[in-house]
């Protein structure tokens, strides 16, 4: 295995799996947010906030990650105030995870607010009249019922952050080890006379985590399916 | 501690190379960062933690030193490159190089496959260069841009495009396609990848790894992947 | 103050709802045709519909009051609700379902669980997932997991509706013990008997509004009232107390203010009060004492009102006052004929015994 | 060969089905307990679930045949379908509900639309959306659209069970129609008065088997059934014939084989022949023949049956011969005791008119 | 406005509304079939047909213009052989429509995947009941009661196809007035020193489509919701 690939190639492969995971996992709670506004919810500005959360997606990767970078970056608007108080995203991996949070929030979203306008509210009446105030609610009877959307969604916003490299190369660079992804070490092997061999070998790599990643949200999402099959 | 070196993407060969041979002789190996040149420029201007910006041409080594975010005096031209004229190794395309240069009858109905012509280098270079030799009016319609050097090459070497121009260190390495011809070194302007150390650099060791790009063992390894190591001084490549 | 006062308008569509009840302690029957509007009514009462004017107080509390914009959300009003259509949660077992609204119920009063489940008769269902019961076991678990919520009152839309007989007579006892721990209930039934049985008080709903309320025992006996002359099964309740228990033939004598009349045996003491429904079409009317028949319960008393005849129908109601009670009486035009009974003729009432509660 | 003919096994769960029956034209009521197993085994026949093993063959045509691994999916069954729970498609208004399945049905025979329509009630919804119904108007449109798309057979699952008194009483003489018309139906049921009325066959399912089959008839005046006997409402069902009209009394008179007896006036030829439900619990005996009274029809008979006596219940049945035919008698062992009844005791059975059909 | 753009610009911009409709609306039908596959059977393969679905997110776009390249190329796989009948990719819009469709394909099947999963099948056997055969059932109950899945993939896939340049460029390169779309006159732009200012002009206005499209998707699907509710 080792010989396989190069400890640079290692790194990246580690990242790519730290940055993804945190990634998806710290865009969920406020993607379930997000979604359950747009889904239930009428106020004002609701079309803004649903036209921002689709901007990753309309926007070159470049872009966005330009912006980022003008917002996150250590001299950015947000980025300065955020480091502050501790928390650094320029040209480290948690930059990386930004990006990839980012690039995933439309794909997460959406998946969620699907699954939350699909919801039976008769059963949330129903749930209220039991005693249940909004919060529980929405923790003991929507959210296990939007279960296949959270999966679906994270499942998205996974693939697409093991795939993203544009905004994270232009937000944090590739530096190896800190910032490198899989994705964007492919893009860098493509960018070369005779890359094509390594960035195959990457991309398969990747193509085989992402793979798993599918599987195991595949046999979640059936276990759902059966609790809640009729 | 390892310097930081920000670097075009298309130096990954010879750099990861030099790295090697830089570590082996007891020194900390140098962080690579390669992206393309306008990227890492930027991210420089917005305080990235690059002690070293190795940039494949010269626009974006002058943006910044505009900036005043480089050291001036650090600065060098140390590598040149040429670009060529290539189209798919079976191919019969016969092209006279030189002024008057008309590469119509070669392409047929098909494109010219190149680097952007306002963004990428080797599109800018290749743009001049046929505007030198006269060949730009008939082709300038009949261009597909690609978005790096290297998706030039493809389009050349997946057959897409019966003529393409690219850099001679590209062309070489990719067996599908053949040269037709090399641009004279005059017809462009000149093809170098500047280096400089950062202005916000705090490394120490960012200076003795610039030495060591410009000492023989980095020398042979950049001529190794095709490039011409320049030994002209910062203030002679202005 | 104990009890329930509403007077509620709101408009869904073309359907005007435009309704106004008290109901104190016990169980209040809603009563009325499909689409009168007895489940938008509890929808308001519950909570899950903001009416456009009007107010809604339990036990002294504001729940609703448009004008003061006071609307007190579902979840905190106390009410237990058994929907038409059972809504049970599909991601959960029947355990789970019947636990949801329990461990959000503060205190340890109230039914238990064993007790719940035992009567509901769905033990063997517990680790089962909603999906897969039937009509009338998922209506079970929806009384269970509305009871075990601790409910201040009580919202049941049809809830025997997809029951079978036998089911029903098991459970109605069960509703009976809550009436009678003081949980009062709001029951929306097609059937007459099962609301003299349960009902202290009937609202009779006929197009989004009240068309009578009041105590079961004088609405039951009104002619007048459409929607329960449509019934067929409309009778008379009485109030009785128990006189004598005749386990021999598992007979319990009580006595109402219509006179004595035999019920099976009850398990209540000597001297407790109960309450009978004497369905109409249950009476059969003769001039003379009868003898040697089957029918153990015979009342006198003279005819106080007869109620219309409709064209078509062989049938009509006529209402008697036995002793200090009516009854209603169901019979053909044609018997009335033969009898020849007008009010203030005398008359002698059987009662089939089972017709009585049981 | 006409009719339906059903043989099979399947497990749920811990639920097992195994049943076999067989119906001819007109209608076959299913009847038992929640949990019993009608849904499912309705499920097989309209083809949502198929059978682990066994067959169901329709008018000679085989539907199922596990073993000839032939399952016909339900598009090509032409079998109408009223579910439990309505299922009306939300993405449309109640008209194009109506219309779903009567476009995709080749010819032009069958019940017309306005017919359809109006007999249900739901002229006024024609252009609601299905989500704002009420419950018992969800079923109603449920029913006209099952109907609508000319099914050869129909099956129903208490689709009555929502609707009130009223409501029923108009829709139960329209199935009664499609009886006649030759549309075949199986009708789940809770309640033995509606069997009575339309059904020709019954079938009791107790646990996933069938308890008991044949003509209702026969199978309703059978005293060891049960989940008959706990439907309370047991009675025996009557084939008559049309004797004479009273218009003045709105009355009918008919003749069956237990005798004369008079019913609400029909809108039947004399000379037609129809068939009645007498409820064991609207008939009351006598020793002597009865006099004065508002029983309209007294039926001389002798007593053939005791039923047995239940621990705890005050009452039992017991079955009469009245001429040719058979009564069930529901009274209270008090009462049978005081008369002395036995096996051969000469009675007379006063049959309360309204207990008739009407 | 003219003054806006130039004339290639606004050439780009007419050509991203083509493609991105273009290859939103191609990609409906396939990805409706495939969605229902996904959601409804179980077949051998069914994994992998999800993975090859899902690719697209997880590979960098650069790797999957060149696999469409090696496909659909001129002397690719397909190319070759679609050239015979007269359908031709290499450098047309209609490469760029298909580089478009495939990068939003995974979120426009998870769109109508999630929404095909979650009908309530009871509704499905009642159509069959009324004589409905399977497509009938599809396309009189089921397509209806996923409308605002397809509203959301939809949105998602044109979304996707207005921000898409990294497989477009390098499957079809960039040719203006031909395969030069909005996204990648607008990384042109940004690989020019002093670029900035023109690649912000030319995002607002792909912003400003974007925004549109999601405008008219959320009063359809407000349409739709109200026809579905309760
Ligand atoms: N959202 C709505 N839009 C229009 N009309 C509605 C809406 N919801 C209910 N209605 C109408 O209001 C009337 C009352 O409905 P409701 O559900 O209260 O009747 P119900 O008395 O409970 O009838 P059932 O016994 O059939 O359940 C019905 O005619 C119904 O069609
Ligand atoms: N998917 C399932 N898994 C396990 N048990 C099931 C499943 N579906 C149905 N059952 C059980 O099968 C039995 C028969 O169900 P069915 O729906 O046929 O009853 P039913 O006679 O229609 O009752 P009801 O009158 O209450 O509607 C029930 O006990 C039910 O719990
Ligand atoms: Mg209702
Ligand atoms: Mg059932």
């Amino acid at each position: 295995m080792t010989d396989w690939l190069t400890p640079d190639e290692w790194a990246a492969l580690r990242l790519s799996l730290l940055v993804a995971a945190t990634g998806t996992l710290a865009s969920l709670p406020p993607g379930i947010g997000i979604a359950y506004l747009l889904a239930r919810r009428r106020f004002w500005g609701k079309s803004m906030l649903d036209m921002v959360v689709h901007l990753p997606l309309v926007l070159p990767p470049v872009v966005t990650g330009y912006l980022l970078l003008l917002g996150f970056g250590r001299r950015g608007l947000f980025g300065a105030w955020l480091a502050e108080i501790g928390i650094v995203f320029s040209f480290r991996w948690t930059g990386a995870a930004l990006a990839c949070a980012v690039m995933g929030f439309p794909l997460l979203v959406r998946a969620l607010r699907l699954s939350i306008e699909a919801v039976d509210r008769r059963l949330e009446q129903a749930a209220a009249t039991l005693g249940a105030n909004p919060l529980q609610v929405f923790v003991r009877v929507t959210l296990p019922l939007i279960l296949p959307g959270v999966i679906a969604g994270m499942v998205l916003a996974f693939a697409k952050a093991m795939g993203e490299f544009g905004a994270t190369i232009t937000f944090v660079s590739n530096i190896p080890g800190e910032t490198q992804t899989l994705p964007s070490a492919i893009y860098t092997l493509t960018q070369i006379p005779g890359g094509e061999a390594g960035a195959m070998r990457l991309t398969l790599i990747s193509i085989i985590v992402s793979m798993a990643a599918l599987l195991m949200s595949e046999l979640l999402a059936r276990g759902v399916a059966r609790r809640l099959a009729a | 501690e390892a310097p930081t070196v920000f670097a075009a993407a298309s130096l990954k060969n010879a750099l990861d190379d030099i790295a090697g041979s830089y570590a082996k002789e007891g020194k900390p190996a140098p962080k690579v960062s390669y992206a393309a040149s306008n990227t890492l420029a930027k991210q420089i201007e917005q305080g990235a933690p690059a002690d070293l910006f190795f940039s494949a041409d010269l626009d974006w080594m002058d943006y910044l030193a505009k900036k005043d975010l480089i050291q001036p005096d650090t600065r060098v031209s140390l590598l040149a490159n040429s670009i060529v004229l290539i189209a798919p190794k079976d191919s019969k395309a016969e092209v006279k190089m030189g002024p008057g240069l008309d590469l119509t009858a070669a392409l047929g109905t098909g494109k010219l496959a190149m680097g952007n012509v306002e963004a990428v280098p080797a599109g800018k270079y290749g743009k001049s260069a046929l505007e030198k030799l006269g060949g730009w009016a008939g082709v300038k319609d009949r261009i597909a841009q690609a978005e790096s050097v290297r998706a030039a090459l493809l389009l050349v070497s997946r057959g897409e495009a019966p003529l393409g121009i690219v850099y001679a260190t590209d062309a070489a390495a990719d067996a599908n396609v053949k040269i037709v011809a090399t641009f004279p070194a005059e017809s462009h302007p000149a093809i170098v990848y500047p280096v400089a150390i950062t202005k916000d650099s705090r490394n120490p060791d960012a200076s003795a790894l610039l030495a060591y790009l410009r000492g023989p063992t980095a020398k042979a390894a950049f001529e190794k992947q095709g490039f011409t190591v320049l030994n002209r001084s910062a203030t002679a490549a202005q | 103050m104990r009890g329930l006062s509403v007077a509620v308008e709101h408009r869904q569509g073309a359907f005007r709802l435009e309704a106004a009840f008290e109901a104190e302690g016990g169980v209040t029957a809603l009563f009325g045709r499909s689409g009168s509007g007895k489940t938008t009514l509890i929808n308001v009462v519950g909570g899950l519909l903001r009416p456009e004017r009007g107010r809604v107080v339990l036990d002294g509390e504001m729940l609703v009051d448009t004008e003061a914009r006071r609307f007190v959300p579902p979840h905190r009003r106390r009410i237990g609700y058994v929907f038409q259509e059972s809504r049970l949660f599909p991601h959960l077992d029947v355990r789970a379902n019947l636990l949801f609204g329990r461990r959000l119920a503060r205190g340890t009063d109230g039914i238990s669980f064993d007790d719940v489940v035992d009567l509901l008769g769905i033990v063997p269902l517990l680790a089962r997932h909603a999906a897969g019961l039937s009509g009338g076991e998922r209506q079970r678990v929806a009384i269970g997991r509305a009871l075990l919520a601790r409910p201040r009152l009580l919202l049941m839309d049809e809830p025997l509706a997809a029951l079978d007989v036998a089911r029903k007579a098991e459970i109605l006892p069960f509703l009976e013990r809550l009436r009678d721990l003081g949980i009062p209930i709001l029951y929306v039934s097609h059937a007459l008997s099962e609301v003299g049985r349960l009902a202290d008080r009937i609202v009779v709903m006929e197009d989004g509004h009240v068309a009578a309320a009041g105590p079961v025992d004088e609405v039951s006996a009104r002619l007048d009232v459409a929607a329960l002359r449509s019934a067929r099964e409309a009778g008379a309740i009485l109030t009785a107390r128990v006189e004598a228990h005749d386990p021999g033939f598992a007979l319990t004598q009580v006595v109402t203010e219509a006179g004595p009349l035999y019920v099976p045996l009850l398990e209540r003491p000597v001297g407790a009060s109960l309450r009978i429904l004497v369905s109409a079409r249950d009476v059969t009317l003769s001039l003379y004492p009868p003898k040697g028949t089957s029918a153990l319960n015979v009342l006198a008393g003279h005819v106080a009102e007869m109620g219309a005849e409709v064209a078509g129908d062989p049938t009509m109601e006529v209402r008697l006052v036995c002793g200090g009670a009516s009854l209603v009486v169901r019979l053909t035009r044609r018997s009335l004929a033969e009898m020849d009974l007008h009010p203030g003729t005398s008359v002698y009432a059987a009662v089939k015994s089972v017709a009585l509660l049981d």
